[in-house]
């Protein structure tokens, strides 16, 4: 008999774990969204008094948007996908009773923990939080006199984030090994789940980029405090002081910009590539169809991930890259646009007249795809150069990753809790819970429209000329003032639809807190599906001689055969088929 | 006309017992290669995942430690190309004429002792890896004739942590050699790197030093003959390939400043 | 209650061109063409996307497709979009981009610092005076810190608000005195950023007469979002007597 | 085979867009001087080792995969 401590709190157990980091993303997705209705309302109510705090003054607003931003990108959309889902079902998806290091997954979730608390905590440090956006420009970010939070506030986002990057690390370590040692016999390189070369893929793309990251941070920090001067350039006058004398040496901060836009867009990727693959699972298991050209989504995830690398220059369009090297990544920008698009026509084939059962799972999954469709045609727009010249920071930009990162991301997440809830709520001998099909039906509407109702008014504000970062639109001297006052009334409309689908997600909170305890109890295998991780000796509650059993793949999943009008499912594990129980 | 005649297979599938499961120090000697067949009843594909004998786990941490070896490599590399980039970037004073504050740092001559070492540390450190894969000793421990494995694995374990501390210790001599040349950290971008490439170096040799004497430990306390080879086995491969990094930062330090 | 207030007119003007700002360069209204062209390509596929979707969900169950020219075909013809889309975009790039600017055109320095723009004028000379950084003092008038030693710098003319004569090109060496800023003219669709310890040039010419927005758009600091300056295009007549008279106030 | 092709071309594509990736601006004299051919190369070589680098990295994971089945 161990602790409950020992059991819930430091366990080992790859569930657990999983659980562990569901509830801090979800703690951090509350957080990141209450700071952006924050921003909202400032940009559109500049003199409202936010109660405990009073006025809203621009380095609060700006501290807002890299708070907001930190948090999302890294301890939501990184963290629940890639770590909290990594976890909960990699392993059963190949066949697997544990992951490869138990004690190192328990570590690399203490550290994430730690690194959000750090994060957190810089907001009471005197000066408050980091003002530079997530992606802390330097010198901006490498002089602590450029600006509020730029001192205090700034080391511990660069604490935060380096323990992050390291707790990031381990973990994708751990599922690489997981997933390359631990499949079950006949598990072969196109049995594979589609999601599981996500998760593969995107830890692929995390022991690469973090390492880097970390790199910079540690230059970043010489800079700070060492006196070094990798990205301060030479006679550099910040605030009436020049770091030449202290500064020997003449940096560029362009270096920054490539190491961390080399770690920053491999980053995007990782916060996406599961959700792709959940989404090609999901819509052929409630299709009843295999998943159209699945050999070719295995390669177009594996080309996503690679050209992911290569493509990082174009953040730096008008950074004063070189014109030719922007030619250069606008066409390697171009090109990963194709298997995206190949990812699309395949999800359109798969649902072609399937008539699919709509569960809130299944309507999470065609979310995402027409997000996916809507956020990333805009892509290739803002990969072109001269358009990007006129974009560049506009709030076209915020609309695009947005809707394709953040949205898509967050549907991917709905998705995967709505589909896997009953995994996550069972227990060994007890059998897990479904979530209300009723409420989830009602908030997958509400989000939806939500979503779209707040990011498809930003690409007019951007094509406006509406900068990011802004504190007011109102108030601002000079023609600049005119110019953003004539996105007002827009900016309003977006804050109100902002603030309804902030509000539509309480929907989500009292179905999660409702389906946990009064949620019916779920049938063994409730969606039918033919992936492992609904194999009875890999279920949460199967029995523990069942980590005993001897799991074999035997095909590709989703394969359902409709034979005389009766419908019979082939799941991975099974040499026969067997009839489909139609829901009632 | 020719038929080909298929027998059906008479003998039933051998059933497993789940009892008899090897968790990796079990009946089968830690040397044998097999899995299963033989007619033994002991088929070690009928295991799970994770069961399937004694080179198992080793084979998993051990590929668990490339992959850290492969990110840390990426993070070296950040740093190299940050050395290629500050090394030629200079900027233009008020006059406009091109002002480059790059001047080599000169390499103190005791670096080449100190790389000697290390490379005398990887061989000790290989030798002692190879010792506790040695079949006959490892057969010997299996059948229980004492620890000949450990007896044989100490001494070099405790040479390459001598050899490594002696390294570092020559890095120590560098930096004090370069102090009274008043090279310091902060005296020129080609010195930024040389302390800063030393230094991130010698904190993974400290590491390297530290899993080395957890290996000596677990080679003292650990009952398990496989637990024992991961840890020196892990311990090498991080040991070489901080060994294989200090080469290639050396050559970049000593033939491209 | 209506959460927003729009006029409706203002609204469906703004709608017909995407909302875009008054286009008042000479090479703006080719990137505006493409920019509108590349808007509606993607609204009709984001549309044509979608109608497939709702059609494939709606209409009765059939077998599955096997037919693997589903996927080659559409992706091909979407490679050949983008491709031709990259050919034209890299062509306006080239012509904006990898060219310098032709020698007659008017030389003026803009530098960036928390949180203002200032322009230089070489004066009467053509020449830039030499800077340094421990000169600079706002208060004493030498933002810039020129150095009155030179006498390339005494008859350089430095304004807060950028002014430009109509139908001239104009050759901005852009750089920052202290963070990274974003150079950003809308109406000229025109952005770069500034970079401390660069200088980056870029070369446009306004057309029309007026006075329009600069804007900051990289985040700089907590004045971010009042880095901004009027950007004032002349006549050419007008701007000549402008530019007499700051130069005579300079010599004095 | 299609598949390979096509990856392959799309790798062409990269490739031959690498020798471009130089650093600093050349738009016109002064910014050949801003950025001296030296620190362009020395950026070329940094962006090409980083991502020749991490791309084999990548490959060589996705290698060991297919292997280890």
């Amino acid at each position: 008999m161990i602790s409950p401590l020992r059991r819930y709190l430091f366990s080992t157990d790859h569930r657990v774990i999983g659980i562990q980091y569901l509830v801090l993303a979800l703690v951090s997705v509350t957080i990141g969204t209450l700071l952006s209705l924050l921003m909202r309302i400032h940009l559109v109510w500049p003199d409202r008094i936010v109660p405990f705090h009073g006025p809203i003054l621009p380095e609060d607003y700006l501290a807002l948007v890299t708070i907001h931003g930190t948090i999302m990108l890294f301890f939501v959309l990184t963290t629940a996908p890639q770590s909290g889902f990594g976890n909960l079902i990699l392993p059963a998806q190949i066949g697997a009773h544990r992951m490869a290091f138990p004690v190192a997954n328990a570590v690399s979730f203490w550290l994430t923990a730690a690194a959000l608390v750090i994060l957190l905590s810089s907001t009471f440090v005197p000066g408050g939080s980091a003002i530079s956006g997530w992606m802390a420009y330097p010198p901006f970010s490498a002089v602590a006199s450029a600006g509020p939070g730029q001192g205090a506030g700034m080391d511990m986002w660069l604490g935060s984030i380096a323990v992050f990057a390291i707790a990031g690390t381990i973990g994708a370590i751990n599922t690489l090994v997981t997933i390359i040692k631990l499949r079950c016999e006949g598990m072969t390189w196109d049995r594979i789940p589609l999601t599981v070369w996500g998760w593969f893929t995107a830890a692929l793309l995390s022991i690469i980029a973090f390492s880097v990251l970390l790199a910079a941070l540690l230059l970043l920090f010489c800079d700070r405090h060492a006196g070094t001067s990798f990205f301060i350039p030479t006679g550099d006058l910040v605030s009436g002081v020049i770091h030449a004398a202290s500064h020997p040496g003449n940096g560029s901060p362009l270096l920054w910009l490539h190491l961390f836009w080399f770690f920053g867009h491999p980053e995007v990727y990782i916060a996406i590539l599961p959700g792709l693959g959940l989404t090609s699972m999901l819509l052929a298991n409630f299709s009843r169809r295999r998943v159209f050209a699945y050999r070719m989504m295995i390669v177009t995830t594996l080309l996503i991930g690679f050209l992911g690398i290569l493509l990082w220059g174009h953040h730096m369009f008008v950074a004063g890259l070189n014109p030719y090297a922007a030619s250069a990544f606008a066409v390697s920008t171009m090109a990963i646009a194709i298997p995206a698009s190949a990812k699309v026509l395949s999800w359109l084939v798969t649902v072609w007249r399937s008539r699919p059962r709509y569960t809130t799972a299944m309507l999470f999954s065609l979310g995402f795809v027409s997000l996916f469709i809507t956020g990333g045609l805009t892509g290739p727009v803002l990969a072109q150069p001269i358009l990007d010249e006129y974009l560049h920071n506009t709030f076209f930009v915020v609309a695009h990753f947005h809707l394709i990162m953040a949205m898509a991301g967050i549907f991917g997440l709905f998705a995967a809790t709505y589909y896997w809830f009953p995994l996550m709520t069972a227990s060994s001998g007890k059998s897990g819970r479904m979530m209300s099909e009723r409420l989830g039906r009602l908030h997958f509407w509400a989000t939806i429209a939500g979503a779209y109702a707040t990011f498809l008014p930003m690409h007019l504000t951007g094509l406006m000329g509406e900068p990011r970062h802004y504190a007011q639109l109102i108030g601002v001297p000079n023609a600049a003032g005119h110019l953003l006052a004539g996105t007002l009334p827009l900016n309003r409309f977006i804050t109100w639809s902002a603030i309804f689908l902030a509000t539509a997600q309480l929907l989500f909170f009292a179905n999660l807190i409702h389906s946990l305890f009064r949620g019916k109890p779920a049938p063994p295998n409730p969606w039918q599906a033919t992936t492992l991780e609904w194999h009875p000796a890999l279920h949460p509650n199967a029995p523990a001689k069942a980590a005993e059993e001897r799991i074999v793949v035997y095909r590709q999943p989703c394969e359902y055969q409709s034979t005389a009008g009766e419908e019979l499912i082939l799941p991975q594990w099974s040499t026969d088929a067997i009839p489909n129980i139609k829901p009632e | 006309m020719p038929t080909t005649i298929t027998p059906t297979s008479t003998e039933p599938k051998p059933r497993r017992h789940l009892e008899d499961h090897d968790h990796g120090s079990g009946r089968r000697p830690p040397t044998d290669k097999r899995t299963g067949g033989g007619g033994d009843n002991d088929n070690w594909n009928d295991r799970p995942n994770g069961r399937r004998g004694p080179r198992e786990r080793l084979v998993r941490y051990r590929m668990g430690i490339f992959f850290a070896l492969a990110s840390d490599l990426m993070f070296f590399v950040a740093i190299v190309s940050t050395f290629f980039v500050s090394q030629s970037t200079g900027h233009f004073d008020a006059y406009n004429n091109f002002v480059n504050e790059w001047s080599p740092t000169l390499i103190p001559p005791i670096l080449w002792l100190n790389t000697a070492v290390l490379i005398l540390s990887s061989i000790t450190m290989e030798t002692a890896r190879r010792r506790m894969f040695h079949e006959v000793d490892v057969m010997d421990e299996w059948l229980g004739l004492g620890k000949p494995i450990t007896r044989a694995a100490i001494p070099w374990v405790a040479a390459t942590v001598v050899l490594g501390i002696v390294f570092l210790v020559g890095q120590w001599i560098a930096w004090t050699q370069l102090a009274v040349q008043h090279v310091f950290f902060l005296s020129n971008p080609s010195s930024h790197f040389f302390y800063l490439i030393t230094g991130v170096h010698g904190i993974h040799l400290i590491l390297g030093i530290f899993s080395l004497i957890a290996a000596l430990a677990g080679l003292y306390v650990s009952r398990s003959l496989e637990t024992r080879q991961i840890m020196v086995d892990c311990a090498a491969w991080y040991w070489h390939s901080m060994g294989i990094f200090w080469l290639f930062l050396f050559t970049l330090l000593v033939f491209f400043q | 209650m209506i959460p927003f207030s729009i006029q409706p007119g203002t609204f469906a003007l703004s709608l017909a061109t995407w909302g875009l700002p008054f286009d008042a360069s000479v090479h703006g209204p080719a990137v505006d063409r493409h920019l509108l062209l590349n808007l509606w390509i993607i609204l009709g596929l984001a549309a044509l996307a979608h109608l497939i979707l709702l059609v494939g969900l709606i209409a009765r169950r059939r077998a599955e497709a096997t037919s693997w020219r589903v996927e080659y075909l559409p992706l091909a013809a979407l490679a050949l979009l983008f491709a031709f889309l990259t050919v034209r975009a890299e062509r306006l790039w080239a012509a904006a981009r990898y060219t310098g600017a032709d020698p007659a055109a008017l030389q003026v320095q803009v530098v960036g610092e928390q949180f203002a723009w200032y322009f230089r004028y070489p004066g009467a000379d053509y020449t830039f005076g030499i800077t340094r950084p421990q000169l600079v003092d706002a208060g004493a008038g030498n933002p810039l810190g020129i150095d009155p030693a030179d006498g390339h710098g005494t008859d350089d003319i430095v304004t807060s608000e950028l002014v430009l004569p109509a139908d001239r090109q104009v050759d901005l060496r852009i750089n920052s005195l202290d963070v990274i800023h974003g150079f950003s003219v809308p109406e000229m669709r025109l952005k770069q950023n500034a970079v401390p310890g660069m200088t980056i040039h870029v070369h446009f010419t306004p057309k029309v007469p007026g006075t329009y927005a600069i804007l900051c758009t990289q985040v700089c600091g907590l004045g971010h979002y009042r880095m901004n300056a009027n950007l004032r295009v002349l006549p050419p007549n007008e701007f000549a007597a402008w530019l007499a008279a700051k130069q005579k106030a300079v010599q004095r | 085979m299609k598949r390979i092709a096509f990856s392959a071309l799309l790798l062409f594509a990269l490739l031959s867009a690498v020798p471009a990736l130089a650093q600093g601006c050349t738009q016109c004299r002064d910014n050949t001087a801003a950025a001296p051919p030296a620190t362009q190369r020395a950026y070329r070589h940094a962006i090409i080792l980083m991502a020749g680098a991490a791309c084999g990295l990548f490959v060589a994971t996705v290698a060991l995969l297919k292997r280890s089945q």
